[in-house]
């Protein structure tokens, strides 16, 4: 039931009016409006009740293994909310002069600092608001860089067939042309092909390391030369830095200008779909097109820099300071784990993809890419359970739903068949990975035993298997009166 | 170890299951020199416990202020329901609802926000949020441009806030789009309508903001005529919480506007220094294909019942890829499962009387510094709830020494529009009350008698 | 499954661990414990998941209509709850000096404040955690006021045979006899049966009023002339209070002494079963033996007052404040209100009351008072349909949860056969309390047609009906171990 | 109207459907006389803006003190996620379960917080929470008095919370049970083996305390075989949280205690100005049938699936009214839910820790405030986290000295205890830091040095 549907004329929630206005010269009648805007009227309770029920028809971290490869699902910490909760946090106004929040200011600014380590790049930009603008500054400090050098011929982004949708979405919002350059049986980004690829139109290259095939590149010493060879700039995407945070910097393998996924690596929540925050961080020579604000040093204290400090920024990319808050609990989160605790996340996101792998290989599944090692996340493919049964990837993925399991991102990378992208992230114990594998071996047993049983999942759910291919054929997008 | 389960005896066990010696040797496939060390600018972890007392401590020296500035975020009451509700584990730590039937709260309030803004702004479409206003902006102006296929020159007014002129340059600039500014009436602060006419060329869009940054209505009929009349799309940019008073974009003139737009933030966001706030973009629905970001749909179920789900997913990155409306794929979903509850509790009562109390409280403000010897009210449009001031001297000074009395006292509008010369906006939403308003004006008068050298 | 069964040897919470600790002589041998307690050893996000998704199963005001007779089960604002969870009120210790909480005392006087006037006593004492124990502090204060007149021998306390079972427990926790008194068939005191109870033994009568049988004793004036006249004093209990605040001070009933529950009346939150609170409202004459702390002026400010205040008090009932917090919820809820809101309590949840007995009288059901007004509550009887059918009051009660409402009170007042105690309370819509009426018409047809089924349920609850008389014969209160 | 959800036209056809022409008109079997209109002393409702304003100005005004006062009440550590689950709206908003099915979740919270603390203490079963510490005494020796059906005097250490005391005497007096108080010894602070033996008559219990108020530990075991040897029931007062170092009741003496209560305070309660906090008691299970208040069994439903019940209420008041064990009914259950969590997030080794870092951070105070000249420790007994200092003029004045300073400097002793002089009791849990200890310390040693006046 909509809340439209519990809607009753005249009802209102009494406690939250206002007191009545006081006087204000009436507005003019063509531009006042006429007709009341359709809103439920509703009690507090009525709102409340609503509410509550619908969150309980939601799976997430706090009630379900959420195994989204390429989202990093993983325990967002109550205290990092709390934290950036604070009263004084929370009224403080995005204009008020630095000197009313230094303890704001402080956390970014400190902020700043541990990503520039963790990435080994020269400067940080916090404003982008998540990973995709992360990307459109990336591109755009390439193409900035570029055109200060007099080069405006620059223009050709590559990306790698696995990339995700982002990466060539970025290209052409950035007013560039996408490449795409093949990957090989191993994952690995076809060297010959890239080097057919680059030349004096080539802007840079976007890629992700480990790639969203769930390996790592391992010649990426050699992608970096040659794009740099042809006097292009390397673009780390780094939505999979959960694999290898604290062990290696993106800046050493040769990247110029990354972005991280905070709501991903520093487990700020995704809240249903964002806000997230999508840090920028580049080399020197990036450093002054870096989009403002920025955080800088004021003698002990702190303040925004802008335009005036760096005259050739790219920009603006948010009315104020990016998802500030989003910052404060990945701040927060950093503390809490500190040099040693980031580490470990690459250690145990790592040790539980290479168990799940391992596992699921012993059950019987097939591995997309067998020969390698799993980085935090790795594909499955169910190609052959199709063939057999008629089951198919998304069929199972409803399956898991049933048996408490949110299901593994499905059909991505789009180069591997009927495939399923597995990422457990470090905060899941083996308990609940036994408990996964157990899961899909009994849905593979149910698409051979009973396959109408998999393929008309989900059975246990508030809803039953929706129709979207209805939504989409006769799109139904508000709800305009009974 | 903080979030991580493991126990050495399940380490070792799941080592072996895997055929490896140690976590070290997952590693091996990454070069040696690859593998870093030194992570010296990072301190230590820190119990829960530490941070939460650090943070705080930060917190508490931001300490607390009576606050006069809008200029794109304002302070209003959200109700305590808002954010108990939208923290909870369920809403708040889930990811974007990519399985349906795993997700039908999460779709369904998303729903109702789309169908409570889509009334508000009188459009037929809405999604289900962008980032932030001024990025939503820049996508509207991609939208327009795409829609129509040839012209890319955009007019937006001086009107429109400055960050927000900032940020669709930065946004659009790279596709070759051209953004032509146009000068509003120092009498009046709306757009002066003959700068529209002395535009050349062909033009794919024009913005009409609704209020502009300084608290003036516009002429939105007109403007909305002369853009159809130019064969162009009209782009209304709006303060939602307005809407309840003015009319809506998609009333606009004899056709209404096109897309409409606008930040999200008076709908249940706190200020929070800046975000997250959210965008949310309203179109007809004939444009509806060149929207960016997620949508929700209502559809059905295996058995026939009503169901949710994300829909029209070919616009989008993930399907389309370079071809995409937009590369958005994260947006501000939390915020806009907020901004819907905290519209269910307001209702269209408590919507209009709180705009009405804004309008009426920045009034009495208006009037009341207008009040002090050497001020007077800048603009003689129809405000909705900012107003700008001129004041004898400096702005930024006088805003310092407001902030050592725990007031901050407006936005100094010199920078951005210095033939303004010393002028301030300010706005008292319906938090403040006739006390706040005499003690914010009894500092400010004080300051400007007293001391003359500040 | 437990949290135990989730618990792995080794496991912890990393980020909740304190830093190492310092020195300390280590404790004597013999006073050290030897083997750690059997507590869980779970991640943080083991816990978080696993108490979140037991919150999931359990029935509330924010997820269903309960009306739960006697309890007041209505809307708790969220905003109470905010606002006593300010940081500043959370970490105030109650032994810091008052001149370091006088934001906190000036709460809790204005409560006093307002519950003085809302009862029509003469001072009111704040601290007792619960009904019940506001009863004992009542019964006491009697006590204490016939002890100090020198006579001792008034240990009688007369309760109706519909009292609430915290009434003649506390008699009897004070140390007093109880003597019940009847009701005759519309629910009033059978004046005779009190005449001939009263006497020289008599310390009071304690009555809720309206009460628990769902109807106001109008009698009332009399009952308390025949227990003063005896020499007896006046208990009110005020579980009932919703139906008359704002319209009826107790005092003026002729009651000495009252108790609220605020947890009731005022929309504290019953968290499940607590905490409560019970302040207690005395008439002068009683004022000298009020339980302590109080609150009391103190120039501009306010202070404790204790038993160097009040040298006859009764004494001291909890450690240090009652239960402050909650006492701030109330306050927070009756600034809310307010006085026209207040009242609007009483108004609402009689006419809410009133029609659903109408309705329900028009559904088919019996009421056991059919020739009297509900008050905020009212009592149906199966006793027929049950003869008819063989299915009982807790069956509907049972099937109730399968319709989505929490089940009434159910066998309470013990006079009435197979009852239903019903108490929508004010904040419950008029579409809910017809989908109620729906609901009970559903189950009584379901009786008649196919009473397994209704015998059966619940049947979409986590789980099936309970079984009780094991929980009881074999009982399994504490997990021991795998 | 502020949470009333009717219209007019609702009240209307609700009126018709009753028959009634007024909501007036429902009320008029209460007699005329008693309807009172005049309810001055109650201000109008505001806002919930207004309100939330109106608390947090009252809350700021009790600003923030470095706390260094227990006496029964402790700051400690409570993970962020306890009170973010505790109040989500299915527990906080839930009644007392009295329809198991439809409140599975807080019945088996309940049995395994009933779990946990019958582990931490030794014994067999627990309740689901009395109101506080103080009252759960008070139950215990009515408890012990029932059980032993003849004598009806019970010894309580003078080392007991002197609230304590007070309590009990309030709550066991009209009963007509005896309080007979035992002294301490003077240079340990734990109570005088000697004062037992000088106890006259036949004895139903005796209380001891572990730690008791001076944070000294008692010798529990010698005093449980006296108890036991002389017939009588031991009950042991603990502050749980000392129960993850010291010796469980269960194991006191030859037999173990037979009860153990306490305040669960430090288990997730945040010190709130005295409450809500939450009493257990746990007993032999010999002793179940005279436990008051909830207890939640484990059971098995019509499927034979394991679920949870209140169970054995025929102790409780509402089956067995004037001959229950006790009149309570509501009782502390969300603090119990958060307790669990609390416990659970801690885990055996975080409380350990936890307990070991107050101990050590209480030593580490004590011996810095004895170094200042004029102070000395007062007790030589083994201490859990509280100390006694003795100070070389009245306590109160330099602790409202202090409190100007932000610091909460501890429980003056001198009312309860004359016999101990100018005696201050201090506690630093795992909260304070090695500088909160120093900056206490230095404004303690500079008010003594140098206003010696006051
Ligand atoms: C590999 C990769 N790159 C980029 C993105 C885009 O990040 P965001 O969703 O924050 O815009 C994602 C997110 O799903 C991703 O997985
Ligand atoms: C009529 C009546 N009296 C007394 C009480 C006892 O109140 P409490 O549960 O707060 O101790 C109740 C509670 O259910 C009640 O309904």
């Amino acid at each position: 039931m909509l809340i439209f549907e519990r809607s009753v004329p005249g009802r209102a929630s009494g406690a939250q009016l206002p007191p009545a206005p006081g006087d204000a010269a009436p507005l003019p009648e063509r531009l006042r409006r006429q007709r009341a805007p359709l809103l439920p009227e509703v009690s507090e309770m009525d709102a409340v009740r609503h509410y509550t029920r619908l969150s309980q028809m939601t799976f997430s971290i706090d009630t379900h293994f959420y195994p989204l490869g390429s989202c990093t699902m993983k325990y967002t910490p109550r205290a990092a909310n709390a934290a950036a909760m604070a009263p004084e946090f929370l009224a403080r106004h995005p204009l008020a002069h630095a000197e009313t929040g230094q303890g704001f200011l402080g956390c970014l600014f400190e902020l700043q600092e541990i990503l520039k380590d963790l990435t080994g790049m020269a400067a940080v930009s916090l404003s982008p608001m998540a990973g995709a603008q992360g990307e459109f500054a990336g591109v755009a400090m390439i193409r900035a860089y570029h055109r200060a050098r007099g080069d405006a011929a620059r223009t050709e982004i590559i990306v790698p067939d696995a990339a995700h949708g982002t990466n060539p979405a970025t290209a052409t919002m950035s007013g560039c042309s996408m490449r795409e350059v093949r990957t090989d049986r191993d994952g690995r980004i076809d060297l010959e092909a890239l080097r057919a690829l680059v030349g004096a139109r080539t802007a840079g290259l976007m890629l992700t390391n480990p790639s969203t095939l769930g390996v790592f590149e391992s010649g990426i010493k050699e992608v970096a030369r040659i794009v740099h060879d042809a006097g292009g700039l390397l673009y780390y995407d780094g939505a999979n830095l959960n694999a290898i945070i604290g062990r290696v910097k993106p800046r050493d393998m040769g990247f110029d200008v990354v972005h991280l996924n905070l709501h991903k690596t520093f487990a700020t929540p995704h809240g249903g779909g964002g806000p997230g925050a999508g840090p920028v961080g580049v080399a020197p020579r990036l450093a002054p097109f870096l989009p403002i604000p920025l955080v800088a040093r004021a003698g002990e204290g702190y303040r925004w820099a802008d335009e005036r400090d760096l005259p050739q920024t790219i920009g603006r990319l948010s009315a104020f300071m990016g998802n500030a808050g989003v910052l404060l609990r990945a701040y927060a989160y950093a503390r809490l784990l500190g040099r040693s605790g980031l580490r470990r996340v690459a250690d145990y996101a790592t040790l539980n993809a290479n168990y799940l792998m391992a596992e699921l290989l012993r059950a019987g599944l097939e591995l997309a890419y067998p020969r390698r090692r799993a980085s935090h996340e790795f594909i499955i493919t169910l190609k052959k359970l199709r063939d057999e049964t008629g089951v198919s990837a998304l069929d199972v993925a409803k399956r898991l739903l049933d048996k408490g399991v949110h299901a593994p991102t499905v059909y991505f990378p789009l180069l591997v068949p009927e495939c399923l992208l597995i990422e457990p992230t470090e905060t899941e114990s083996k308990q609940t990975l036994d408990h996964f594998v157990g899961a899909l071996r009994e849905i593979a047993a149910e698409a051979r035993a009973d396959p109408q049983l998999v393929k008309s999942a989900p059975h246990s759910t508030p809803v039953r298997r929706v129709d979207e291919v209805r939504a989409a054929r006769e799109p139904d997008l508000a709800w305009r009166g009974a | 170890m903080p979030f991580i389960p493991h126990t050495d005896a399940e380490v070792r066990a799941m080592l072996a299951a895997i055929g490896a010696a140690s976590i070290e040797e997952l590693f091996d496939e990454i070069p040696r020199e690859l593998h870093a060390e030194n992570f010296a600018a990072i301190p230590e972890g820190v119990p829960e416990m530490a941070l939460m007392r650090l943070m705080s401590e930060r917190a508490r020296a931001d300490g607390h202020y009576l606050n006069f500035i809008g200029a794109g975020a304002y302070e209003h009451h959200i109700p305590a329901a808002v954010w108990q509700i939208a923290t909870r584990g369920e809403f708040y730590s889930a990811y974007t609802p990519y399985q349906a039937e795993a997700s039908q709260g999460t779709l369904q309030v998303l729903y109702e926000f789309q169908s409570m803004m889509a009334s508000l702004t009188g459009l037929e479409v809405c999604n289900a949020s962008l980032y932030d206003g001024a990025s939503a902006l820049a996508e509207a102006v991609l939208a327009a441009v795409r829609a129509q296929g040839g012209a890319r020159r955009v007019l937006v007014p001086r009107s429109v806030h400055p960050f927000y002129r900032d940020c669709v340059r930065a946004i659009v600039r790279n596709q070759g789009v051209e953004i032509v500014e146009l000068e509003y009436s120092r009498e009046t602060g709306a757009t002066a309508l003959e700068a529209l006419s002395s535009a050349k060329g062909a033009i794919a869009a024009v913005v009409a903001p609704q209020p502009n940054f300084f608290g003036v209505l516009e002429p939105v009929d007109e403007i909305t005529d002369w853009t159809h009349a130019h064969g162009a799309l009209a782009i209304g940019l709006v303060n939602p919480l307005a809407l309840a008073l003015v009319k809506p974009p998609g009333e606009w003139g004899g056709a209404g506007a096109d897309i409409a737009v606008g930040e999200g933030q008076p709908f249940g966001a706190p200020l929070s220094g800046g975000g997250p706030y959210f965008g949310f973009m309203c179109a007809r629905q004939a444009l509806v294909r060149q929207m960016p970001g997620r949508i929700v749909g209502r559809t059905v179920d295996a058995a026939g019942s009503p169901a949710f789900t994300l829909t029209l997913q070919a616009r989008e990155q993930h399907i389309r890829r370079a071809k995409a409306t937009s590369n958005i794929c994260t947006n501000q979903g939390l915020m806009a499962i907020a901004a819907t509850i905290h519209l269910a509790l307001l209702g269209p009562s408590g919507l209009e009387r709180t705009a009405a109390c804004c309008r009426a409280n920045t009034a009495a403000l208006a009037r009341r510094l207008a009040a002090i010897p050497g001020l007077r009210r800048r603009f003689s449009g129809a405000a909705f709830h900012e107003a700008v001031l001129s004041l004898p001297r400096a702005v930024a000074p006088v805003l310092e020494a407001l902030g050592r009395e725990r007031i901050l006292g407006g936005f100094d509008l010199s920078r951005h529009y210095p033939e303004l010369g010393h002028a301030l906006l300010v706005c008292a939403t319906e938090t403040k009350t006739g006390d706040d308003i005499a003690r914010f004006a009894a500092a400010l008068e004080r300051l400007l008698a007293g001391e003359k050298s500040c």
